[in-house]
Order: C-alpha cells, then sequence, then structure tokens
C-alpha cells in the first residue's frame, strides 16, 4: 500500500530529520548539503502533489541557486578569515 | 537550557496551530474547490459564470486562454503580485549590489578550472541558455516560466563563471535589460488601463488555447520577466562571485 | 481612467526601474529622481481626491471583479492619508538629495527609498491580502536596504530575522484563510468565515496580529526597532518613523475591522491589551533612554500601540464607536507628520545624544522647529496634537473606558517628562563636548518650516482635517 | 482512521513541525549562517503546508492538455501553487540579501557568532 499521501508522508519525515540536521550540525558546510537536500525532496512532494510548477521552481532556485549563495557566501567568509 | 526551553516553546506551538487549524481545513480532501475563487479560474469562467462544462483546451474564450492554470492564475487573474514580486527581487538585487560591491574582496578564484567543464562550457551555454528561453517562452503551456527560465538562464552563467576565470557578464547591458523589461511590463499594463479600463487588463487578441501564440498578453509579460529574473539572478552570481 | 488609484503606486514603482537605466548614462540625476517621483505622486493623488467621494470604493486590477481579481480600495479619507504619507516623502527625500546621498551605493539607496514608498502606498491601498503579503515584503526589503544605510549590518539582521518570522506566519494565515473561506480579497473573506470554529478564528488573529506587530512596531516582533532607528541614516529614520510605521498600522487597522468585520469581541479585547501593553512599556523604557534617536525609536513603538489599542477598543460586537475610533485615526494622521518633523529636525541638528545637546544660538530656529514637532507629539495646544489626544480623551470619557485612560494618562506622562527633558537639554544646555555639524541648509529649513505650517494649520483648523478624515471605512463597516 | 492520521501528518502537523524545527534554529542557534538556514527551513515549511492545503483527492496537475480539455476537470488547486511561486522567489531575495549582509557583517566584526557581536556592538 504504498499510495501517495503514504509515500510523500515518509518523505515529510526525512525532510524533517535533514531540517534537524542542518540545524544541529557543527559544520556550516555540512547543514549547508542538507538544506539543500531538504529542499530537493520538498521538490519531490510538489510533483507528487501535481505541482509540476512550483516543484520546478523549488528545485531550480530552492535547491539549486540558493545552495550556490550559500556555498559561494561560506567561500567568501573562508577569504577574510584567511587573509586575517 | 536554552534549547529545552526552545523546545518547549516549539511543542507547544505545534499543539496550539495543529488543534486549532485541523478541524477547519477539511483534511480529507474531497471536493475541494466548490466554494473557492480558484474553481471559476480553472474554468476560466469568472466573467460568465453561467458558463460551465465547456471544452477549452483547442478553443477560444473571451476570458483567458493560457492553457496552464498556475500561469494564468501568476499573469492574469492576480497579475498585481507578481508584479509586486518583481520588483521584490529587483530590489533584493539592488541590495546585494550595494552591499556587496563596495566590499573589499576579490573575485572568488578557481585554482585551476577543471578542463572538461571548460571545453563543454563553450556549446554548453548556448544550449543552456535555449532552454532558459524555451521554459520561459512556453510559460502559458507547460509547467515553467519566466521565474524558472530565468533561474536556469543564470545558472549558464554561474556555469561559465565556474568554467573559466576570465568570464565576465557585462553590467552595463544588465542594467538596461532589467530596467527595459520592467519598465515594458508597467507600460503593458497602462495600456491595459486606457484600452480596457483596468491596470493590466489582457487587450490582445485571446488565440485559441494550447497554441503558442495565444492567451494575448500572457506570454509576453512572462517573457518580460523570464528577461527580468535571469538579468537579476545573473547579477546576485556575478556579485557574490566578487567580479567587480 | 486615469482617476484609478492604481497609478499611485505605480509611478513610484516606474521611476525605480528607471533608476538603472539612467544610472548608465549619468549618475548625477538619479540623485533627483525619488524626488520627483514624489512630487508627481503628489499631483496625482490631489487629481485622483478631486474626483473621489467619501464611500470606500473598489478598483479592480486586471479586469476581475471582486472576489476574483485584485483589487484596491479608495475613498476620499485613505487619499488623505496617502497625500500626508506622500508629502513626508516628498521632504524625506529632499532631505536625502540634500544631505545623504553621497552615503553609500548612489544606486540602490534611491531605488530603495523610491520602491519604499511604493510598498507604503501599497500597503495603504490593497484591499487583498496576499497582495498585502507582497507589499509588506516590498517594504520590509527596503526597510533592509536602508537600514543598512549607515553600516548597521547586525541590526539589519536583527531586523531580517524578525520580520522573516512574521511574514512566514502572515503566509500560514493567509492560505489557511483562503483554503476556508475560499477567496483572498479582504471584504468576501469575511462572509466566507461565518461558521468556522472559535478556535480557527482564534489562530488566524493570533497568526495575522503577531506577523503585522513586526512592520507596525508593536509587541511581539518589536526588538528591532531601537536598533535600527539607532544606526539607520537620517532620511532612514524618517521613513521608519513617519512612512513604514504608519502604512503598517493602516494595514493592521484595515485587517481588523474589513477582515474580522467587527465580530469575535475577544480578538479586539486582546489587541486592546497588547496595544496598551505596548503602549506603557514603550513609554517607560523611552523615558531610560539617554541615546535620542532609541528614545525616539520607543516613543515610535508607544504611539503605535496608544492606537492600536484605541481602534480596538472601539470595536465591539461588530460595532465601531465612532468617536474613539475617529480619533485615533486623527491621531495616526497627525503622528505622520509630527514625527517627520521630529525626526527631520533631529537630523538636521545632529542632536543624537542627551548629553552632547547644547543650546546654540546659530540653529535657534531649527531647534524651535523641532520643539514645535514635539510639543505637537505630546499633546500640547495649540498645535496638531492636542486635538488628537484631545478627542481621544474626551471620547474615551464619553464611553467610560476608565482602564484605558488611567494607562493613557499615566504614560502620557512619562513622554511629556523624557521630551521635556529633551527640549530643556536642547535650549538651556551649555553642553560638554564642543562639536560642530555642518550648517543647515536652506532648503532643510524650508521643509521643517513647511512642516510645522502644516501642523499648527492643524492645531488651528482641527474640525476640517478631523472631518475630512472620519469614518475612513465607511461603506466598509462604518 | 489510520487514514486520518497518516493525513492530519501529511497536510498538517508534518509541514507545521518543519515549519517549527526552523523556528527553534532561531532561538537556538548564534552562528548567524545557521539563522539564514533556520529561516530557509521555515520556508520549506509553510511552502508544503500551502500546496497541502491545494492537494485534491485524485486530482491532477492543472494545465489544460488534448487528454484533459474539458473545463471542470479534477484539477488541484492552482490558488496556492501561485502562492508558493511568489513566496519562494520572494524567499531567495531575501536569503541573497541576508547572506549580503552577512558577509559584510563579516568583514566588519571577523565573526559570525551573535554574542560576541553583541560584545562588540558599541551604542
Amino acid at each position: 500500500m504504498m499510495n501517495s499521501i503514504n509515500l510523500s508522508a515518509i518523505f515529510i519525515l526525512i525532510i524533517l530529520l535533514f531540517s534537524i540536521l542542518a540545524i544541529e550540525s557543527k559544520n556550516i558546510l555540512k547543514s549547508i548539503v542538507f538544506l539543500s537536500a531538504a529542499s530537493i525532496l520538498t521538490a519531490l512532494i510538489f510533483v507528487i502533489w501535481k505541482a509540476p510548477d512550483v516543484a520546478m521552481t523549488e528545485a531550480a532556485i530552492g535547491a539549486g541557486l540558493t545552495t550556490f549563495l550559500f556555498v559561494l557566501t561560506y567561500f567568501k567568509i573562508n577569504t577574510i578569515k584567511k587573509e586575517n | 537550557m536554552r534549547k529545552f526551553g526552545a523546545l518547549i516553546i516549539i511543542l507547544a506551538l505545534l499543539y496550539f496551530l495543529g488543534s486549532g487549524l485541523i478541524t477547519d481545513l477539511k483534511i480529507n480532501r474531497k471536493n475541494n474547490l466548490s466554494q473557492k475563487t480558484a474553481r471559476a479560474y480553472i474554468n476560466r469562467n469568472v466573467k460568465n459564470p453561467e458558463i460551465n462544462n465547456q471544452q477549452l483546451h483547442g478553443k477560444t474564450n473571451n476570458e483567458n486562454t493560457a492553457a496552464n492554470s498556475v500561469t494564468a492564475v501568476i499573469v492574469d487573474y492576480r497579475s498585481m503580485d507578481t508584479l509586486g514580486e518583481i520588483t521584490v527581487l529587483f530590489l533584493a538585487v539592488t541590495g546585494v549590489l550595494a552591499l556587496l560591491g563596495s566590499s573589499k574582496n576579490n573575485r572568488i578564484k578557481l585554482e585551476k578550472p577543471n578542463y572538461i567543464l571548460k571545453i563543454s562550457s563553450k556549446f554548453l551555454f548556448p544550449l543552456i541558455f535555449l532552454f532558459g528561453f524555451y521554459i520561459f517562452i512556453h510559460g502559458h503551456l507547460t509547467p515553467g516560466g519566466g521565474f524558472q527560465g530565468g533561474t536556469i538562464v543564470a545558472a549558464a552563467v554561474l556555469m561559465m563563471y565556474f568554467a573559466s576565470n576570465n568570464y565576465r557578464v557585462n553590467t552595463t547591458d544588465i542594467k538596461i535589460l532589467e530596467s527595459l523589461s520592467g519598465l515594458s511590463f508597467i507600460i503593458i499594463g497602462i495600456f491595459g488601463l486606457f484600452i480596457l479600463g483596468d491596470f493590466l487588463q489582457n487587450f490582445l487578441n485571446k488565440g485559441i488555447m494550447g497554441e503558442l501564440f495565444s492567451a494575448g498578453i500572457v506570454p509576453i509579460i512572462y517573457i518580460l520577466i523570464g528577461l527580468k529574473v535571469s538579468a537579476e539572478l545573473s547579477n546576485i552570481v556575478k556579485e557574490f562571485m566578487g567580479d567587480k | 481612467m486615469i482617476n484609478q488609484p492604481v497609478i499611485i503606486i505605480l509611478i513610484p514603482l516606474f521611476f525605480a526601474f528607471l533608476i538603472p537605466l539612467i544610472s548608465v548614462f549619468s549618475k548625477k540625476i538619479i540623485k533627483i529622481i525619488p524626488v520627483i517621483a514624489a512630487f508627481i505622486n503628489l499631483a496625482a493623488i490631489i487629481k485622483i481626491l478631486s474626483s473621489s467621494s467619501r464611500i470606500l470604493k473598489y478598483f479592480s486590477i486586471s479586469g476581475y471583479k471582486i472576489p476574483f481579481g485584485i483589487n484596491l480600495i479608495f475613498n476620499y479619507q485613505i487619499g488623505m492619508f496617502l497625500f500626508a504619507i506622500n508629502l513626508v516623502a516628498l521632504i524625506a527625500f529632499l532631505y536625502f538629495y540634500k544631505n545623504e546621498f553621497n552615503i553609500g551605493n548612489k544606486i540602490a539607496y534611491p531605488i530603495a527609498f523610491t520602491l519604499g514608498l511604493t510598498a507604503a502606498n501599497g500597503m495603504i491601498l490593497t484591499g487583498d491580502l496576499f497582495n498585502l503579503f507582497v507589499f509588506m515584503e516590498l517594504a520590509a526589503i527596503s526597510g533592509y536596504i536602508i537600514s543598512s544605510h549607515r553600516k548597521g549590518y547586525y541590526s539589519t539582521i536583527t531586523y531580517i530575522v524578525i520580520t522573516s518570522i512574521g511574514s512566514l506566519l502572515f503566509l500560514l494565515g493567509t492560505a489557511s484563510v483562503y483554503n476556508v473561506s475560499g477567496s483572498l480579497s479582504l471584504n468576501t473573506i469575511s462572509t466566507g468565515l461565518q461558521g468556522v470554529s472559535g478556535q480557527f478564528i482564534i489562530i488566524i488573529s493570533v497568526l495575522f496580529i503577531i506577523s503585522l506587530s513586526g512592520e507596525a512596531e508593536l509587541i511581539p516582533l518589536n526588538s528591532w526597532v531601537p536598533k535600527v532607528y539607532n544606526k539607520t541614516g537620517d532620511t532612514g529614520r524618517i521613513f521608519f518613523g513617519s512612512i513604514f510605521s504608519s502604512a503598517a498600522l493602516f494595514a493592521v487597522i484595515k485587517v481588523l475591522i474589513l477582515l474580522f468585520q467587527g465580530s469575535y469581541s475577544y480578538i479586539y479585547e486582546v489587541i486592546t491589551v497588547i496595544g496598551l501593553i505596548t503602549l506603557f512599556i514603550g513609554e517607560v523604557v523611552a523615558f531610560r533612554q539617554e541615546n535620542i534617536k532609541k528614545m525616539i525609536a520607543y516613543s515610535s513603538v508607544a504611539q503605535a500601540g496608544l492606537i492600536i489599542g484605541a481602534v480596538s477598543m472601539a470595536i465591539k460586537n461588530g460595532i465601531i464607536n465612532k468617536m474613539v475610533f475617529n480619533a485615533a485615526i486623527f491621531q495616526l494622521f497627525n503622528n505622520i507628520f509630527a514625527k517627520g518633523l521630529i525626526l527631520l529636525g533631529v537630523g538636521a541638528l545632529g542632536a543624537y545624544h542627551l548629553n552632547n545637546l547644547k543650546n546654540n544660538n546659530k540653529k535657534l530656529l531649527a531647534s524651535i522647529l523641532t520643539g514645535i514637532g514635539v510639543l505637537s507629539l505630546i499633546g500640547m495646544p495649540p498645535f496638531a496634537g492636542f486635538w488628537s489626544k484631545f478627542y481621544l480623551i474626551k471620547a474615551l470619557v464619553l464611553n467610560k473606558f476608565t482602564f484605558f485612560i488611567i494607562i493613557f494618562l499615566f504614560s502620557a506622562l512619562f513622554e511629556v517628562y523624557y521630551y521635556m527633558k529633551f527640549l530643556q537639554k536642547l535650549f538651556f544646555s551649555e553642553g560638554n563636548k564642543t562639536k560642530t555639524k555642518k550648517d543647515i541648509s536652506f532648503l532643510t529649513y524650508g521643509m521643517m518650516v513647511y512642516l510645522s505650517a502644516i501642523i499648527l494649520l492643524i492645531g488651528i483648523f482641527p474640525n476640517s482635517i478631523y472631518k475630512a478624515i472620519s469614518d475612513i471605512f465607511m461603506g466598509g463597516i462604518l | 482512521m489510520i487514514n486520518n492520521i497518516i493525513n492530519s501528518w501529511v497536510f498538517v502537523y508534518g509541514p507545521l513541525s518543519i515549519f517549527l524545527i526552523g523556528l527553534y534554529g532561531i532561538l537556538t542557534q548564534n552562528n548567524i549562517f545557521k539563522l539564514v538556514i533556520s529561516i530557509n527551513i521555515m520556508n520549506l515549511g509553510v511552502n508544503l503546508y500551502i500546496i497541502a492545503l491545494g492537494y485534491v483527492h485524485n486530482g491532477i496537475a492543472p494545465i489544460y492538455t488534448e487528454k484533459f480539455k474539458m473545463s471542470g476537470e479534477n484539477f488541484v488547486d492552482p490558488v496556492p501553487q501561485a502562492l508558493v511561486l511568489t513566496a519562494i522567489v520572494i524567499s531567495v531575495a531575501i536569503t541573497a540579501f541576508f547572506l549580503a549582509v552577512l558577509i559584510k557583517n563579516y568583514e566588519k566584526y571577523k565573526t559570525l557568532d551573535i554574542e560576541k557581536i553583541k560584545g562588540l556592538e558599541n551604542d
């Protein structure tokens, strides 16, 4: 019995887990990766819930662009740290 | 201690919000739309509520012929929100520019760009670019639209930045593009105001649902949004890469 | 056709979009663009006002009638409000043009200020819940940029975090309301909400009140206010104190009245308590401040509390007590000018700390004009603020809202004390530090004289203005 | 019964708990980076909640095609999708600006810890 609702119930649990990990993990880079994973799973749920437009947006903007901005910021912070 | 307190607050809020909302939200999800404005949006019968159960795809109607209902809502029924939304993005990008433009840092330099990426980016770039354009030109027919397509274009720009340390985006072009597309959005809206009496009213021929040239101003506006979003997001990418 | 109120939103928006294009050719012209935008906007408002009625009218956008399309609400009284806000914005832009343009990025800050005006106008005009959210976000982001104007990055971060929580709660509330009532238009939601359980209404109202409290400077999401006021520039302070807070308060009142239609009395009781707590705490904390910027920030918080408290006090069982309500609206209206004048004066005098204040004969006129603003704010005759507070107390006494009057008068004592301390230092203190700021320009004097003239005029003819803005949602509920 | 529990988890409690986990992050974390991440997580929760509100049992994606061409199809609600699309774009705008402020803040104070910045701030 794996209908779409049950599937999304499990996905939501995994997202919850990822968000806890993203907040509690000590390493910023790991947090960023967990956030990105949660975002991708959210996009997957949007597909299951028949929202392809939102899923595309979430995948492109939420999981793609936002993650890149985070990573670039992380790099920048590290370069500033090294300069000092 | 702080964590424990926060946890208690969170659990209390979960109980408070969940128990309060759940009774009225009709979670069995049946016959969900009958009382909502969305019913009329889907049936495209806001103006003539008596018309029901007609064939929409492949036919024309005098209200909205965008096959994608989400696009119909975003660009036609609730287009003022979208104007506000691109303004928000525009403003945030300007803010990023103001802050990072004065930053002392240099561009993030990659020690040695990946050889494969460097070679393949030359022909991948136009392909991804075209794909982005495809997405926002077909926003009224298929899933996707200006925002998604714009992000894809920005992703192409990002790829170029990672492929070569010498790649630069021309700031002047970006400024002109984002300015002009935003202004055209408003001007099209004002045309609607003068021709039919309401801001952003669809004054062009509606065409036949499912065809590329249909839905009047909807695809035009979505293309403008796509251009604006791609310019703005490319600008964000550029600023975060530290390129000046 | 040109009388559509949407023009008032579009003019500053158009000029803001124009700025990047202009910057390609010349960076000098940008300076004047916000001024032009506000000026044309004022002209447009006057044009629209001349042909508007006092009954609330709904203007559709993109050609779909309520509840399907987004709509704007407009009548003569709302037009007066818009006029006041755009006038203060024009003055703020002129101040920016003269004094602060050279600080920071020369493209971003003019855009942020111009779009801030768009957002304030939109928050006042819109009749749609989600559209209100969009304009609130626009106001918030332009607020973020403005608050980083003088490198107050940490205060900006506080501001972003707090308002983000608020906006997400607003989104939760909006979506739930849509799911239950089936529409997003303010005036049809209330019919859709009939037959909904009381618990749901409580949750929705809590979500809306908390989320709107961020921009409107009410408890619980107002801890950013003193930090941001302390760190932003002079123009930014005028924007926050006079334009954003008034527009957000107006939006709160709009939601309270048009969305809940005055039914569900318990909501209004809770909001009255929130307003009174905000008023009292604001005044007490302001009383203890030595930093004038923070003092004004807390005073601004207290004013917001007073207005919201009085408005919600006026509503009971679906009936609005017109006297109290109109007096509260009048107070909000006077506040726009009084706070604009004080903040302008503080900026022009460079008076940021009580201990650094000193009597300066060269700047005596500026001190006197700032004093007019202060006297109006604390409610001294013959200035505008006296009449609004007088009407408010009269209405409260006639309706026997004893508890409210006690707290109101008690906090007014604090307010009078610390503002008097400020005035005393401004006029009679010798000062311990000799810090010279550059002279006040003729333009700034002109703007201050102009604002004080308005305050004095309202003080002399209080009744005509009071009548012009009373019954602001006539046809909506009143 | 079990269906009801799963439904209430999927449509209300699950998204709300993701939202509240984000709030928990804001309340407990001192690192500014973590605050941005928390706000993004809150956003995910809210987006899920809103899309869930528009879900219709056995519904289809709200796009007219050759196969689904009559009005009155069993589409899911397009309005929440439109709202979420707007919300996502606004959230990326805020995130980008927040990260820019974060970089400038780091340049100024050389730390990401809120408590330390509070100590460094002067009036």
